[in-house]
């Protein structure tokens, strides 16, 4: 029945030869695209006057309705083997870790989630109900039982001190505490992967100086290292990531220079070495793919303690504050109705828990296909 | 009653690449004092069948199904009650694994992994049971016992460490020793030594041995008689001169080809050509048929039975009629020449 | 491992157990030359009272106050804080004078006093029956002592300006016997608020301690032996204070008071506070959050005293830049900010509208100002295109004539109350075409940014507490313009005038036209754009009887708080 | 063993020196004045300046760290400005309480994710490891201050419901000095069942998934093997021959956990009002009360410092070959 069946609907005929997940997630995705574009016609035809925000929602909407109809009518022809959608935490892995990782239904409801949040994140004008910072109680003759309104069919999530609506913060304020996360992540990673290998391949002195500053960094208990850069420089996105990404690195550093070290010596680093290759080669062309395993998946539980941690910042008054602020600001704004009018905090504690429970869970995924002997610690 | 009887164990393993038949229906006895060889390649089931006698087998990685009857002293050991089987394991059977650097606890000093041992089938106080201990060291050729028992295995050599296991497996005065790849790990020298002590705590204790190997050399030097196996199977099985001086089975004399022995350097390599394939995928027919060199059509279709043979004595020993006793071996290259007379 | 655990766990309990022992003041190691001699002899004073108790249902128990922040010290340069000023004036210390609920002042310390007719001499007789908590007599000389110090700028107190009009140094203060000190003065106004604030401190302790050591002295956070209601027992810092009834306390003036003991305890964060106070662990909250004060009010065994404050709330604009010069720009950023809006939604309607410094509690206030710079966005966006601030680029925010755009930069330090009160301007001010960005500071970095004489920024909020007796000398006159409080350093000769006058004249009758001639004023020039004064909402459980919480303070009638013996918590 | 302690200690004092070192010219690299803490009205410019003198704000930077050093070198950490008291005395009342709390919370959290850990690993697959699995996950990953709140709102305010009513804040009830020894231990305690609960479950998830691991492979190890043949029973095979072994890399977490528990605990040090470490490290950063910030720092490097000291006695007790390479 394939080939005409397939032109329907994207997933569909994926459901009848009884693959129900991708089928699922490929129709449930095109058919709520579809429906969202239909409900919020106006403002996706706004969009395209609208800032960078709505720009990037309209090309993810756009995007993500084409590529599910590509992949559904490649995939059927192909005969399927591919993954469905782009698969953020499958950079670079080995197909073979792909198909332990699919394998696991918690790792991929991770992430199922962590990519939801993103694709929320992308298409947050669209599904957003209210502008995030649209606060009817303050408008000229506002209503000031607007304010602090409990969760109803207006207001999904309830309504914050300010009136402004909760779901559609949360939506915005993703933007802010996913790309912390990855931004941390990223620069860390940078950091600690460089100088980790550095250390770990040349040793002697330059490894000995490295890990001594990497001691030092770790012989600060990192949140009250974290309070003292964040409070006496002020906190702004900018100081903040660097701020993680500064406490961040030493743990990246430390594990990717053991890595390299047991690489060292192994048999393909020394053949490699005889063939005649350049150290600079070795490191970077041999040795370092080989120690990028671990190193995802510590980066992917790290994103996870990020947002923990900003979390954290934002509770003693010190997260990113911004005109959409991030989930743990929210957090923190909230926390003083958390007795009379808990949804303000609940929802962005819940979304921060969903979240970090997702990477957490895509990090054991990964580190079950990747790497089994890979431990973590919780290192807040 | 013989001291080891297994009848059509069947030990199959669900895997991601599907069930693999690790033992396919093996039977065979070993009778009180007697020492068998079981030999094959890795991948012929020889240490899943060891594992299974003492209910060892890995637990988790996929399930396991033991069939069929092994019985100790008649006592069926499959499916026993785990209290018995515990009293069984150490005291009764024990065992004697292939790697001495792994087997032995590392945080545990060597002395009082033994004396564990002691204490939990022997009804000895505590000051007995560490004199027992240091005896064992002594018997098993460990000097300086009394210093020994405080090492931890990493302080020992590995000839040292496989001496501890079998003075641990020697505690509770076992009546049947299993010794799995036992001197494998071991160098030459040493891996004669401790055949050397096998053999010699065998016939002094007067137990059944069940030495389990790769190297048929190895079994040689110390079995009364040898089962070959492959593919979950005995292949052929006979007295340990029979076997060397007369291999029925192609497999046997491909193992005889490509053994390296002390005493038989000139003799040239001539290894067996292929690998042993994948539990999971058995070929059809007789299961050696894809390396065996002189293959027969009917090979290709349907497994040969364990035919019983005539030993190179002429006659077939008493017990024939029992399987896995006498001089037995599965080809159909047998069955045609005794067609073809 | 685990025993290495144990043997850890061990460890620490046991330094708790000699190193954190509350309750003799000596635990945390703070013993040193002067505290330790001073509190043992407190300590043995208080032994002479014992089996002296009075007897009597209400004498006894506990009560909890919790807070945000911890009381600094009991050291002159302490009152600086609200919460350490109201402990040193109810509880450890005494003043001369205090208010009653009508705020008319009554005896204290002192049994009477007298204003000589020319308003420039005050005499006080004091009780002869005080004590301080060490046994020694307070005397006139302890009151002369304390006036030295606090005149002396080493002292580092925090109100100077109480003592402005008085004669320099020795020349104001004359210790006539010793039960009576003489003070000798300029007339001016709210000659008697002074002596209400200023604890007396003990000379017979303090007096040969260098004055410019006194603000570091052990004594203010480890050991301030009082003549007050409760003695200092013991300090846990950060953490709690604890106050003892003290059993000398004259009879005329009640005796010992009810409770045994007062704790004060910090909490620092609101939400435990209140879940504190639920659940009893405090028996007051002070300062609840508005929506806390709205679920306690439903709470059938807490009670929330609501009552105006002197207290005020402003946005200080700083004349020093050029988009804040011109006063036609401060009254438009007034009118464009809808006050009314703010008390109802961010104190939940609990505040007074305010258009000057004068908080409604004070004599002077007058409320017919209130009308004057009403909510009113139209004049505001006429006021400020006649100023030259005009959208030129369209882009919704105004541009003056070189097109630099209206952007002001308004400072804060972290409270839910400044944010929100600076959200919501800013999207007001949007609404006239205002670009006004919030940004918040730290505490330390606030406080230094809004009173250095560079001045780094446009606007600023700032809260006062400002007393019964005004004084804006300091905040508004052009002699001080780069002074500490001159946020806004606006010079207008007319409001020198005022300020000079107003606190010379001591007869209220005579001083309230001027109050409101210099009000109007102030409406003029618009230094600040006053919001509002809140009022003050504590949480009080109701097992805490004769609990009278009004303008003068918090703990104004903590001599007279009392609990049933039934409800009484166990220690 | 003792030697090999004391050479570490040795080698640790250089690492401590530089982080103080590290932390002294990071704070004089910040901006804003620390003479700041004496700004009120009625400090005079002229007694700033003599404040900022007697702080020696108006030494060079070299000169000033001198001083400091000398002074911390012969353990004068200097005088709080914020609290006016010597900083010691100060640190001295806030430690025990973080110590208290954090021992308290890491020797629950190790015992009670030992045990999950081992049963999870053991049971590995069934319904019980999945369930484990999902709650310690989540323990794992939610905010520390949250579930405190919950768990305040849950065992003191009762709003399920039950007999609980554990005291919401504090360290200790008001004046509990008066009580018998008995009743104040019980009173601390009691104080100290919500903060300890909050940590232990935060850091139990951790523990847990750590020993899994550890154990999972350990239990595949051949002397497993071994010891079931030699007739041990299973639950023997596990907690005397796989737990010994399983623990071996779990003591490096401890040496994570213990720098952890000192300043992580801030968050909870807060919501409970617990008067400890973290929260006076809050409050001086917040008042740039730097002596005392350098003070906590110093002392936090020497507690990570013990605690990874702490974690390698350890690992040479429970591991004899690491014990005899230090010899």
């Amino acid at each position: 029945m394939g080939s005409r069946v397939r032109f329907v609907l994207p997933g569909l005929p994926h459901l009848f030869r009884g693959r129900v997940l991708e089928g699922g997630v490929a129709l449930f995705l095109w058919l709520g695209l579809l429906a969202l574009s239909g409900l919020r016609m106006d403002r996706v035809l706004q969009a395209p006057s609208g800032d960078i925000g709505d720009w990037v929602a309209l090309l993810t909407l756009l995007g993500v309705l084409a590529g599910v109809w590509i992949w559904s009518a490649k995939d059927e022809v192909g005969g399927g083997g591919g993954a469905p959608g782009g698969s953020v935490g499958s950079r670079g892995v080995s197909v073979e870790g792909w198909r332990v990782f699919r394998k696991d239904p918690m790792a991929m409801a991770g992430l199922g989630i962590v990519l939801a949040f993103y694709l929320a994140m992308l298409l947050a004008p669209f599904l957003a109900p209210f502008e995030p910072e649209a606060r009817g109680a303050f408008e000229v003759g506002g209503d000031m039982a607007l304010r602090l309104a409990a969760p109803s069919s207006t207001h999904l999530m309830g309504t914050d001190q300010y009136s402004q609506d909760v779901l559609s913060r949360i939506l915005y304020g993703a933007r802010i505490s996913l790309t912390v996360g990855l931004l941390a992540v990223g620069l860390s990673l940078t950091i600690g992967v460089f100088l980790g290998a550095i250390a770990g391949y040349l040793g002697g002195r330059i490894d000995t100086s490295i890990m001594r500053f990497v001691d030092m960094v770790m012989a600060f208990p990192r949140l009250v290292l974290l309070l003292a850069i964040v409070a006496l420089f002020q906190p702004s996105i900018l100081v903040i990531v660097l701020a993680l990404a500064f406490t961040q690195w030493p743990f990246t550093t430390r594990m990717v220079r053991g890595e390299i070290l047991a690489l060292k010596g192994r048999e393909f680093s020394e053949a490699a070495h005889a063939l005649g290759f350049s150290r600079r080669r070795i490191l970077f062309m041999h040795l370092l793919p080989n120690a990028m395993g671990p190193v995802i998946v510590v980066a992917t539980l790290g994103i996870g303690n990020i947002i923990l941690l900003e979390a954290g910042l934002s509770f003693l008054g010190l997260g990113v504050r911004a005109s959409t602020p991030s989930w743990g600001f929210m957090l923190f704004e909230g926390w003083d109705y958390m007795m009379d009018a808990w949804w303000v905090a609940a929802f962005p504690g819940l979304a921060i828990v969903l979240v970090v429970l997702a990477f957490n869970l895509v990090g054991d995924g990964l580190r079950d296909a990747l790497d089994p002997r890979q431990r973590e610690g919780r290192s807040q | 009653m013989s001291l080891l009887e297994i009848q059509d164990l069947r030990v199959h393993l669900r895997t991601q690449g599907g069930t693999a038949r690790a033992v396919d229906g093996v039977d065979f006895r070993l009778e009180e004092g007697e020492a068998v060889g079981l030999v094959g390649e890795s991948g012929s089931g020889k240490t899943i069948l060891a594992l299974s006698i003492l209910g060892l087998l890995p637990q988790g990685s996929g399930t396991i199904l033991p069939e069929g009857s092994i019985r100790f002293r008649g006592e069926e050991l499959v499916g026993m009650d785990r209290n018995r089987l515990r009293e069984i394991r150490g005291g009764e059977v024990a065992m004697v694994f292939q790697e001495p650097m792994t087997s032995l606890n590392p945080v545990f000093t060597v002395g009082s992994q033994i004396q564990e041992a002691v204490e939990l089938h022997r009804p000895l106080g505590r000051g007995a049971a560490q004199a027992e201990t240091l005896r064992l060291l002594q018997e098993v050729g460990i000097p300086d016992a009394g210093a020994r028992a405080a090492s931890y295995p990493h302080q020992l050599s590995g000839g040292m460490r496989q001496r501890a296991m079998i003075a641990m497996a020697l505690a509770g005065e076992p009546s049947l020793l299993v010794a799995d790849e036992s001197t494998t790990a071991l160098d030459v020298t040493i891996q004669a030594q401790i055949l050397k002590l096998l053999k010699s705590v065998q016939t002094r204790l007067g137990m059944g041995l069940l030495l389990i190997s790769h190297d048929l050399s190895v079994v040689s030097r110390v079995c009364d008689r040898i089962l070959i196996l492959y593919g979950g199977r005995v292949v052929e099985s006979g007295p340990t001169r029979e076997i060397l001086e007369a291999p029925k089975h192609p497999y046997t004399r491909g193992l005889l080809g490509s053994r390296l022995s002390i005493d038989d350097r000139r003799r040239t390599l001539r290894p067996i050509p292929g690998e042993v394939p994948e539990a999971t995928d058995w070929p059809p027919g007789c299961k050696f048929h894809p390396r065996c060199q002189e293959v027969l059509d009917r090979c290709h279709r349907e497994e040969p039975n364990l035919l019983p043979m005539a030993g190179s004595q002429g006659a077939v020993e008493a017990r024939s009629g029992v399987p896995g006793t006498g001089r037995e071996a599965r080809c159909w290259l047998l069955v045609e020449e005794e067609v073809e007379p | 491992m685990k025993r290495s655990l144990s043997f850890l766990l061990f460890f620490a309990l046991s330094t708790t157990a000699c190193v954190g022992e509350p309750g003799d003041g000596s635990g945390v190691g703070l013993q040193d030359a002067f505290c330790g001699p001073a509190m043992a002899r407190v300590d043995s004073f208080m032994a002479t009272f014992a089996g002296q108790e009075p007897v009597g249902e209400r004498y006894g128990g506990t009560v909890v106050l919790g807070s945000l922040g911890d009381v600094s010290g009991m050291g002159p340069g302490d009152a600086i804080s609200v919460e350490a000023a109201q402990h040193q004036q109810f509880l450890n210390f005494m003043t001369l004078i205090e208010f009653d609920e009508n705020l008319e002042p009554a005896p204290y310390l002192a049994t009477s006093w007298e204003i000589s007719e020319d308003q420039t001499e005050l005499t006080f007789h004091l009780r002869g029956d005080v004590y301080w908590h060490d046994g020694e007599r307070t005397t006139a000389q302890d009151v002369a002592f304390t006036y030295l110090t606090v005149i002396n700028p080493e002292s580092e107190y925090a109100n100077p300006g109480y003592f402005q009009a008085y004669l320099p140094g020795e020349e104001g203060v004359e210790v006539v016997d010793p039960l009576t000190v003489k003070f000798h003065f300029n007339p001016h106004a709210d000659i008697l608020e002074t002596w209400r604030n200023l604890s007396i401190l003990p000379h017979h302790l303090l007096g040969d301690v260098p004055t410019a050591e006194l603000a570091r002295h052990p004594f203010g956070g480890v050991c301030p032996v009082g003549n007050g209601p409760f003695r200092f027992s013991s300090r846990s810092p950060g953490d709690s204070w604890t106050w003892e009834a003290n059993p000398a306390f004259p009879e005329a003036l009640g005796g010992r008071p009810y409770l045994d003991r007062y704790v004060y305890r910090v909490i620092p964060s609101h939400t435990t506070l209140m879940a504190e106070l639920l659940a009893g662990g405090v028996d007051v909250y002070i300062q609840m959050l508005p929506n806390h004060a709205v679920m306690a009010r439903e709470e059938p065994s807490l009670r929330v005293p609501t009552f105006p404050y002197p207290s005020i709330f402003f946005v200080a604009w700083n004349s020093r830049v050029p988009e804040l010069a011109d006063a036609r720009v401060r009254r438009a950023l007034t009118l464009g900010i809808n006050r009314p809006q703010l008390i109802e939604g961010i104190q939940r309607g609990e505040a007074i509208l305010l258009n000057s410094g004068i908080p409604p509690v004070h004599w002077a206030y007058d409320p017919t100002l209130e009308d004057s710079l009403r909510y009113d966005p139209d004049q505001a966006r006429t006021l400020l295109d006649t100023a030259g601030w005009v959208d030129r680029d369209g882009d919704g925010f105004r541009e003056n004539g070189d097109g630099a755009p209206l952007q002001i930069d308004l400072v804060y330090n972290q409270n839910q109350e400044r944010q929100q009160v600076a959200e919501v301007m800013r999207v007001q001010l949007q609404d006239i075409g205002v670009d006004l960005r919030p940004r918040v500071l730290e505490r330390m970095t606030y406080s230094g940014v809004i009173t250095s004489v560079e001045r780094e920024f446009d606007g600023a909020l700032v809260t006062f507490e400002t007393g019964f007796r005004i004084d804006d000398r300091d905040l508004f006159h052009s002699e001080v313009r780069d002074g500490f409080y001159a946020f806004s350093g606006t010079v207008d000769p007319e409001l020198d005038r005022y300020l000079d006058t107003l606190q010379l004249i001591p007869d209220w009758e005579e001083a309230l036209p001027v109050w409101q001639a210099y009000q109007l004023r102030l409406l003029e020039v618009q230094p600040y754009t006053y919001l509002y004064s809140a009022l003050r909402r504590n949480g009080v459980n109701r097992r805490l009887q004769g609990v009278a919480m009004d303008t003068r303070g918090d703990l104004a009638s903590i001599r007279h708080w009392w609990t049933d013996p039934q409800s009484r918590r166990t220690p | 063993m003792l030697s090999f302690a004391l050479r570490r200690m040795l080698a640790a004092v250089p690492l401590i020196l530089g982080v103080a070192t590290l932390v002294f010219i990071a704070l004089s690299l910040v901006p804003g004045d620390p003479a700041l803490i004496y700004l009120r009205p009625g400090v005079s410019p002229e007694v700033l300046e003599r404040i900022r003198e007697t702080m020696g704000l108006d030494d060079p930077l070299g000169i000033r760290y001198g001083k400091w050093l000398w002074a911390f070198l012969h353990g004068d950490f200097g005088y709080s400005h914020f609290y006016q008291m010597p900083v010691r005395a100060r640190v001295l009342a806030a430690l025990p309480n973080t110590l208290l709390l954090a021992s308290g919370a890491l020797f629950l959290s190790f015992l009670i994710g030992v045990l999950v850990g081992v049963l999870q690993a053991v049971k590995r697959g069934s319904l019980l490891d999945s369930v484990l699995s999902g709650v310690t996950l989540f323990f794992y990953s939610i905010p520390s201050f949250w579930l405190a709140l919950m768990l305040i709102l849950i065992f003191s305010l009762g709003i399920w419901g039950g007999p609980f009513s554990f005291p919401v804040s504090g360290s200790t009830s008001p004046g509990a000095a008066l009580l018998s020894p008995w009743d104040q231990l019980t009173d601390r305690l009691h104080h100290l069942v919500l903060p300890t609960l909050t940590l232990t479950l935060i850091l139990t998830g951790g523990v847990a998934r750590y020993v899994r691991t550890s154990m999972l492979e350990v239990i595949q190890q051949d002397y497993i093997r071994t010891a079931r043949a030699k007739g041990l029973p299973e639950s023997k095979v596990i907690l005397k021959h796989g737990l010994r072994n399983g623990l071996i890399p779990v003591v490096t977490l401890f040496g994570v956990y213990f720098p952890f528990l000192l300043s992580g605990a801030v968050l909870i040090e807060v919501v409970f009002a617990w008067p400890g470490m973290g929260r006076l490290m809050l409050e001086a950063i917040h008042s740039r009360d730097y002596p005392v910030v350098l003070a906590g720092t110093f002392l936090f490097g020497v507690m990570v410092v013990l605690g990874n000291l702490l974690a390698d006695l350890l690992y040479g007790v429970v591991d004899p070959r690491i014990r005899e390479r230090r010899g």
